[in-house]
């Protein structure tokens, strides 16, 4: 939807694309953007190895006489666009290799703005931002409004739809379902709108079953970002991590998976002390990660679900080496079964080709097929919709009752709340709190991923 | 920064050593046995030897008949080759009972070649004129073109004796090479300093002819300085570039270049003209006389040596013909070959095309390959 | 990997400073430096080992001898910034010195002679760059294809005859404006335009973003058929103007391919700094890196480096030179 | 069936490859005789162990262009060994076997250990690999092997050519590996996506490093076969044999952006390669035939 009217896709049959009440039809980007809408992605379109300026001004950069780029005006074109943004400390030639998500976003947006649209289309631009940054944003986007662009705001965040639209339009698997004014809806309805049916909560957060410590560490340390971190987790646990992005949450996990090793500390897994150098020796000892960017590190996306499935526990399948195929489609179906993973048909077909949370629950399939002691999920629910999010929801609570030990990995404030027994917080590297689930309160927890921070911003 | 450095001088003294470890004076000869001329040109006493080329098995009788012949030279597509392509082709238009095709690597591949006459051997011809890439390497294909009935014959490389049954020596490896010193001493005085521009170390023709060279300014012009020999492959801005290297390295010191192919020579001698050092250094070399022409008229080469390939080529045909006619016999002395007339057989079963042909101002316009 | 900046939400960064400049500097054109340096190390050994190795002869012998490979690795370095690659060019050149010259010493004017491998070049790779932009073959297949086109065809058609007799008015490399021979202000020229434009025009950025990430520079609008067809285009053209300062160099044009120029070219291309994985990259280091093959041709032979040891030296350079890259990307992290 | 879809490619070749026979046969009536068809074998038998290692090479996305060199590294080492240092030829052959799998290897280790692009890093070795062969034979060939030698590349065994027993087993054997082994499965899952494969525990590092090193094997055994085959050793031996390698890898259908590609493709189109060489060398030549 989005990237029909955003020029990527032509669409394919019917449809007319009115702005300002002239019928337009797009077959490029570059026609849309000359109608003037523009777009913010979902998944961050920008060039690592260019700077922010070169990013924003790509392809209808102000020229001098000759032709040439004018650098000097792009530059403070561009410097006024982020000041705008409220980035007065992003240095414009900054390679945006080198900046953070919410950074990036903030680029995106200008670029977006650069060109001086009418309708600004932002597709999920939270989905990646932790709390603090998403405020900034609604800031923004309320600017930006007020400023008369006209803004299609997609989300999946209830609380953000409610903060900021005037009208709703909910659409589920490509179909229309219903525009509403904004007060003319409620939470509970806009949700059963979008999953076709009511959900009780989103967070069904089942009595937990907490039993014997089986995984401790104690003083890792990991490149900046990890920093003496030293928890402990038990058997049947949901431990929530959070804090803001950058501040080592994915380093701990990375470290604790053996993709970086920690350089210091000690591990000790049941009880015994243990070294771990590769994803392989920690899926030996039972560890188990769902990553935290699903198409680059979770997935082989052109092959099938069932290779997918089988790929973290191929070894202990096979004998000298060969895959006994109908094995492992048989478990694979299996697995396809218990985690309702909706496939067109068999377990033949291309990952690539499911929806967000169906990638998520073959991910997590994946390794659960490693009979992992100790799951580790970073991001879990990012980019997936509410309802799959929900069921995403049920499986962890049914694995931790089962007596697994979750460390779960979250930006979103609610889900940790919702969904964790005891919330680590992590703040540049380094745990500040550990708060149990009845301590918890958003304020708590933001407070203590934040207050670092705070204190930095003041200096 | 300075591990950059620290790596860039390491590697940088490694090359030093290896080349202090490499000072020896090193032609870039091969190892085979040589055999240098006279100094005074008195032909050497060649003891008769008997026959030993190979035997085609089971030939049937080709007496008179047209003969279906492929030409497979060590590449196509450069001057020399095809100055002997059209010899072949010259010889067959006159004697009307012979079909050439010309058909070889487009690089001077021994494994290539070997495929193209095993795919002619299955395709079935009467003849096969090669010449070959490596002596060694060659000889199983051919034994099996002999083995399948096949009149062989070599020109300008040979193959192993045993693996055809004639080859046409161009001129042997030892009187190129006094030719070569000779014109050079000529031109440098007997005390003067030259290095070679060759394409590879490890072509054949050009390392017997180099081994031959330095034997035979060791034996007549010991007083020479052979300062050095550079690669240049078969590329004539490499030859230009190392022949300016060489001049810009001794500076006056040197005296001559001698170039051993095609490319070289008159990469070298252009090298010279835009020093404009024509007539202080001098250019000798192996060459088509074409490559050659505006540097000869134009004084800045006074002699290139080479046989006439044409004429090459052209013997080739005829002693294929005779072959195949049974008129040349192992034991034979000598073959008749068209307007070259009689050729001598030397070394058992070579026949010989005659002297090194020198080109200089005064004939070179009579040629035009 | 970005999060060592990241602080919160917004990165602090203090203004450049003047010792932030030539950090700068070396993270921008690190490659560059480093094959800068490389050269000028070799030239203060070798020329103190033997001082002639410094004389203004021999530094035009090295400076102009590469230029032709300098000049065609400019429009490799764009083939291979976009995320493709050339294996033809050494036999695009072979053929178009061929074309040159036939048409220099068939009496047409001069500047038709030199016009005519830009010309041609560009269109034969118009050919190559729609089969790559439109039809989607890989660039390394549609380019092998072309290389035995081209070989095959220029065999079939000279027959290996050498073109001589050329007007003297034809040799454009054989001129020395100043003393400097003219191979040298045509490798400079070509090579600050094309990094002029492909820094200041807005087809220039674009062609680090599609070799970059070509889904987001669809996105952004960039018109990634179009423009791939259009940078083989270029390069073809450059593979012309490379083909004027190969084919004027001599009185003779040899009608065959040169041995190895396209693996020349392209490594002059990646040592140069240019990212095989496309996205990266300047053509100024490709320039640095063909004047450092020809400086270490030139250091072997003064140096007295056995020729048997050529190949085995420059291999270890370029393996050396691409480790010190490896090492300096991964300490920038 | 996702195999299907794998094969698709495969089958429209082997048509493809089907037809050039029937037509070069029709060419001429010496192309379909037995004896030619067992030659035509014996001469790819080189490029074709280089052409199927270089298949899992590509199938992971990489890229190996130094196999040529280490052809004639191996072979130059073969004749060192033998001649210069007096070894026995079976000690000579089994390291200079080892000498090139150990090129292979370093391959492995600068394109694993210092992530250096497969294409750069093989770029290198390719002139640093022929270089040392120059290097070492001084440009000098070694000859005169003892007869027995010549079995591997010049002699029959059970009628056909020896040296297509060993590509025939080299074949069978890769494609079981790349078709039902984890090895394969693991080399697919790279070519796709490394960085996934990396994170779901398969052993990346220690893949490539072995496929590397089996592609120096390969290249270092056509080496050995080689020199038996043209029964001389010289150090420009198997100069562009990457090439036409890589040429059978790409017309067999594997993905030069890795994930894609089989063992029986590349075979095709090894086939297909060697048919058309042989069969291309004569229409030309049977048009001056006298007609009859």
């Amino acid at each position: 939807m989005i990237k029909i009217l955003s020029g990527l896709h032509a669409p394919d049959s019917g449809g007319v694309i009115e702005i300002e009440g002239q019928p337009v039809s797009f077959s490029t980007t570059r026609d849309a953007s000359r109608a003037g809408i523009a777009t913010v992605y979902q998944e961050l379109l920008l060039f690592p190895e260019l700077t922010i300026t070169e990013n924003i001004f790509l392809g209808h950069s102000p020229r001098r006489r000759w032709g040439g780029i004018d650098w000097a005006e792009a530059r403070s074109r561009a410097r006024r666009l982020l000041d705008s943004l409220d980035c007065y400390a992003l240095d414009t030639d900054t390679k945006v290799s080198t900046l953070s998500v919410a950074q990036r976003q903030r680029v995106e947006i200008a670029k977006a703005l650069s060109h001086d649209a009418r309708v600004l289309i932002m597709d999920e631009p939270t989905a990646s931002l932790p709390q603090a940054d998403v405020d900034q944003l609604m800031d923004v986007v309320k600017k930006l409004r007020a400023q008369g662009v006209a803004i299609i705001y997609v989300s999946h965040r209830m609380s953000e739809i409610f903060e900021l639209a005037d009208r709703v339009t909910v659409l589920r698997d490509g179909a229309l379902i219903g525009t509403h004014a904004i007060d003319e809806v409620d939470e509970a309805k806009l949700v059963s709108m979008m999953v076709g049916r009511a959900i009780e909560q989103l967070f069904p957060k089942v009595e937990p079953n907490i039993g014997e410590v089986v995984f401790e560490a104690e003083g890792l340390n990991c490149g900046p970002l990890v920093k003496n971190v030293s928890f402990s987790l038990r058997r049947g646990e949901i431990l929530g991590v959070a804090g803001l992005i950058g501040s080592g949450r994915t380093e701990l996990a990375l470290a604790l998976f053996g993709i970086t090793p920690a350089t210091s500390g000690t591990i000790r897994v049941k009880g015994k002390q243990e070294v771990i150098r590769s994803p392989r020796s920690a899926r030996d000892l039972g560890i188990a990660y769902v990553p935290e960017d699903r198409g680059l590190q979770g997935l082989v996306k052109p092959l099938p679900i069932s290779q997918n499935i089988s790929m973290a526990s191929l070894d202990r399948m096979t004998t000298f080496s060969i895959i006994p195929f109908a094995e492992e489609a048989r478990r694979a179906l299996a697995a396809v079964k218990r985690l309702g993973v909706r496939s067109r048909g068999d377990v033949h077909q291309a990952v690539g080709e499911l929806s967000g949370g169906n990638q998520q629950k073959v991910v997590v399939a994946k390794w659960l097929e490693t009979q992992p002691e100790i799951l580790i999920l970073d991001e879990p629910t990012r980019g997936v919709d509410v309802g799959a999010k929900a069921e995403i929801h049920a499986v962890m609570g049914e694995l931790a009752q089962k007596g697994l030990a979750i460390i779960m990995i979250s930006s979103e404030l609610p889900e940790v709340l919702g969904m964790s027994d005891r919330i680590m917080v992590i703040n540049n590297g380094s745990v500040v709190e550990t708060i149990d689930r009845a301590d918890a309160t958003p304020e708590s927890v933001g407070m203590a991923m934040t207050a670092e921070q705070k204190k930095m911003d003041a200096a | 920064m300075h591990k950059i450095m620290i790596t860039t001088v390491l590697s940088m003294s490694l090359a030093a050593g290896v080349a202090h470890a490499q000072q020896s004076s090193w032609t870039g000869g091969d190892d085979l046995p040589t055999n240098p001329l006279a100094c005074d040109g008195t032909p050497a006493e060649v003891a008769a030897m008997p026959y030993d080329g190979g035997t085609p098995t089971d030939a049937p009788d080709r007496m008179g008949k047209t003969l279906t012949v492929v030409d497979i030279p060590k590449l196509v597509g450069i001057g020399y080759f095809s100055a002997t392509s059209k010899g072949i082709a010259d010889a067959a238009a006159e004697m009307g009972t012979m079909d050439v095709k010309t058909d070889g690597p487009t690089r001077a591949n021994i494994d290539d070649q070997i495929t193209l006459i095993d795919n002619y051997i299955t395709s079935g011809v009467d003849g096969i004129l090669y010449a070959a890439n490596d002596p060694v390497a060659i000889a199983p294909v051919l034994k099996k073109a002999l083995a399948a009935g096949i009149n062989v014959v070599g020109y300008d490389a040979n193959s192993e004796p045993d693996s055809r049954q004639w080859f046409v020596n161009q001129a042997q490896f030892n009187g190129i090479a006094k030719s070569v010193i000779d014109n050079l001493s000529d031109e440098i005085g007997e005390d003067g300093a030259f290095a070679i521009v060759t394409s590879t170390f490890t072509t054949p023709n050009q390392a017997r002819w180099i081994a031959e060279m330095a034997a035979y300014q060791q034996k007549c012009h010991p007083d020479m300085e052979w300062l050095e020999t550079v690669e240049a492959q078969e590329d004539n801005i490499l030859s230009f570039n190392q022949a300016n290297t060489l001049i810009n390295k001794y500076g006056p010191d040197l005296k001559g270049i001698v170039g051993m192919t095609s490319v070289a020579t008159p990469a070298a001698a252009d090298a010279v003209t835009q020093a404009g050092l024509c007539g202080s250094v001098a250019v000798v070399g192996l060459a088509t006389p074409n490559a050659m022409k505006p540097y000869v008229e134009a004084d800045c080469v006074k002699s290139v040596v080479l046989w006439n390939p044409v004429d090459l080529g052209y013997a080739a045909a005829y002693v294929l013909r005779a072959t195949a006619d049974g008129t040349l016999k192992p034991g034979d002395t000598s073959v008749e070959a068209g307007k070259l007339g009689e050729l001598s057989v030397i070394n058992g079963s070579e026949v010989l095309l005659g002297a090194p042909f020198v080109y200089n101002k005064s004939n070179i316009n009579n040629f035009d390959f | 990997m970005m999060v060592a900046e990241d602080n919160g939400s917004f990165g602090r960064r203090s203004a450049t400073s003047r010792a932030g400049f030539f950090k700068k500097l070396y993270t921008e054109y690190g490659q560059e430096i480093v094959i800068l340096g490389a050269i000028i190390v070799l030239l203060i050994v070798v020329g103190s080992y033997n001082p002639r190795f410094l004389s203004v002869r021999n530094l035009n012998t090295i400076f102009a001898g590469n230029a032709y490979i300098a000049v065609a690795a400019i429009g490799m370095s764009m083939v291979i910034i976009t995320g493709h690659i050339d294996v033809s060019v050494g036999a695009l050149i072979g053929v178009l010195a061929t074309i040159s010259g036939t048409i220099a010493v068939s009496g047409y004017p001069v500047w038709l002679a030199w016009l005519a491998p830009v010309v041609i070049g560009a269109a034969i790779n118009m050919v190559v760059g729609i089969l790559v932009a439109y039809a989607r073959i890989p660039s390394i297949v549609v380019t092998l294809g072309m290389m035995s086109i081209l070989r095959g065809g220029l065999i079939s058609v000279t027959g290996g005859d050498w073109i001589s007799g050329l007007p003297k008015s034809f040799m454009i490399s054989q001129l020395k404006p100043f003393g400097v021979p003219a191979p040298i202000y045509f490798m400079v020229a070509l090579t600050l335009l094309a990094a002029f434009w492909m820094r200041y025009s807005a087809f220039g950025r674009s062609l680090y973003a599609m070799g970059g990430n070509a889904e987001a520079a669809r996105a952004t609008g960039i018109p990634i058929e179009r423009r791939t067809m259009i940078v083989f285009m270029i390069h073809g053209a450059f593979a012309g103007l490379a083909t004027i300062l190969f084919a004027t160099q001599l009185q003779i044009i040899q009608s065959t391919v040169p041995p190895n120029l396209e693996l020349t070219v392209i490594t002059a291309a990646v040592i140069g700094g240019v990212s095989i994985l496309g996205g990266t990259g300047t053509v100024i280091g490709s320039t640095f890196a063909a004047i450092l093959f020809a400086t270490i041709g030139s250091a072997l032979i003064f140096t007295n480096v056995s020729a048997y040891w050529l190949r085995a030296v420059i291999g270890t350079l370029i393996l050396v030179t691409v480790l010190v890259d490896v090492m300096r990307r991964r300490n920038k992290r | 069936m996702h195999i299907r879809k794998i094969l698709r490619h495969e089958t429209i070749l082997a048509v493809l490859t089907v037809i050039v026979l029937i037509v070069l046969s029709f060419q001429s009536d010496r192309f379909f005789t037995v004896d030619n068809l067992l030659n035509q074998g014996r001469l790819m038998t080189e490029v074709g162990l280089i052409a199927i290692m270089m298949t899992f090479v590509i199938a992971t996305g990489g890229i190996d262009l130094s196999v040529g060199s280490i052809v004639g590294l191996t072979a130059i080492l073969m004749g060192v060994f033998w001649k210069n240092l007096g070894m026995p030829l079976p000690a000579a052959m089994i390291l200079a076997i080892i000498s090139g799998t150990l090129a292979g290897f370093g391959n492995g280790v600068i394109i694993t250990r210092f992530s250096v692009p497969p294409l750069i890093a093989t770029l290198a070795t390719l002139a640093l690999y022929r270089g040392i062969a120059e290097g070492i034979s001084q440009a000098r060939s070694v000859r005169g092997y003892p007869d027995w030698f010549y079995v591997l590349g010049q002699g029959e065994f059970a009628g056909v050519p020896t040296q297509l027993w060993i590509l025939l087993v080299v074949a069978v054997v890769s494609a079981l590996v790349l078709g039902v082994t984890r090895i394969g499965r693991t080399v697919y899952a790279i070519g796709f996506n490394e960085v996934a494969a990396r994170f779901s525990g398969l052993p990346v590092d220690r893949t490539k490093l072995a496929i590397y090193t089996a592609s120096g094997f390969a290249a270092a055994l056509a080496g050995v076969i080689f020199v038996s085959r043209v029964s001389t050793t010289r150090s420009d031996m198997g100069t562009g044999l990457e090439l036409d390698a890589i040429t059978a890898v790409v017309l067999g259908g594997t993905s030069i952006y890795g994930g894609r590609g089989t063992i029986a493709g590349t075979f095709i189109a090894l086939v297909l390669i060697q048919g058309l060489k042989n069969g291309l060398s004569w229409p030309a030549l049977r048009e001056k035939e006298p007609s009859c």
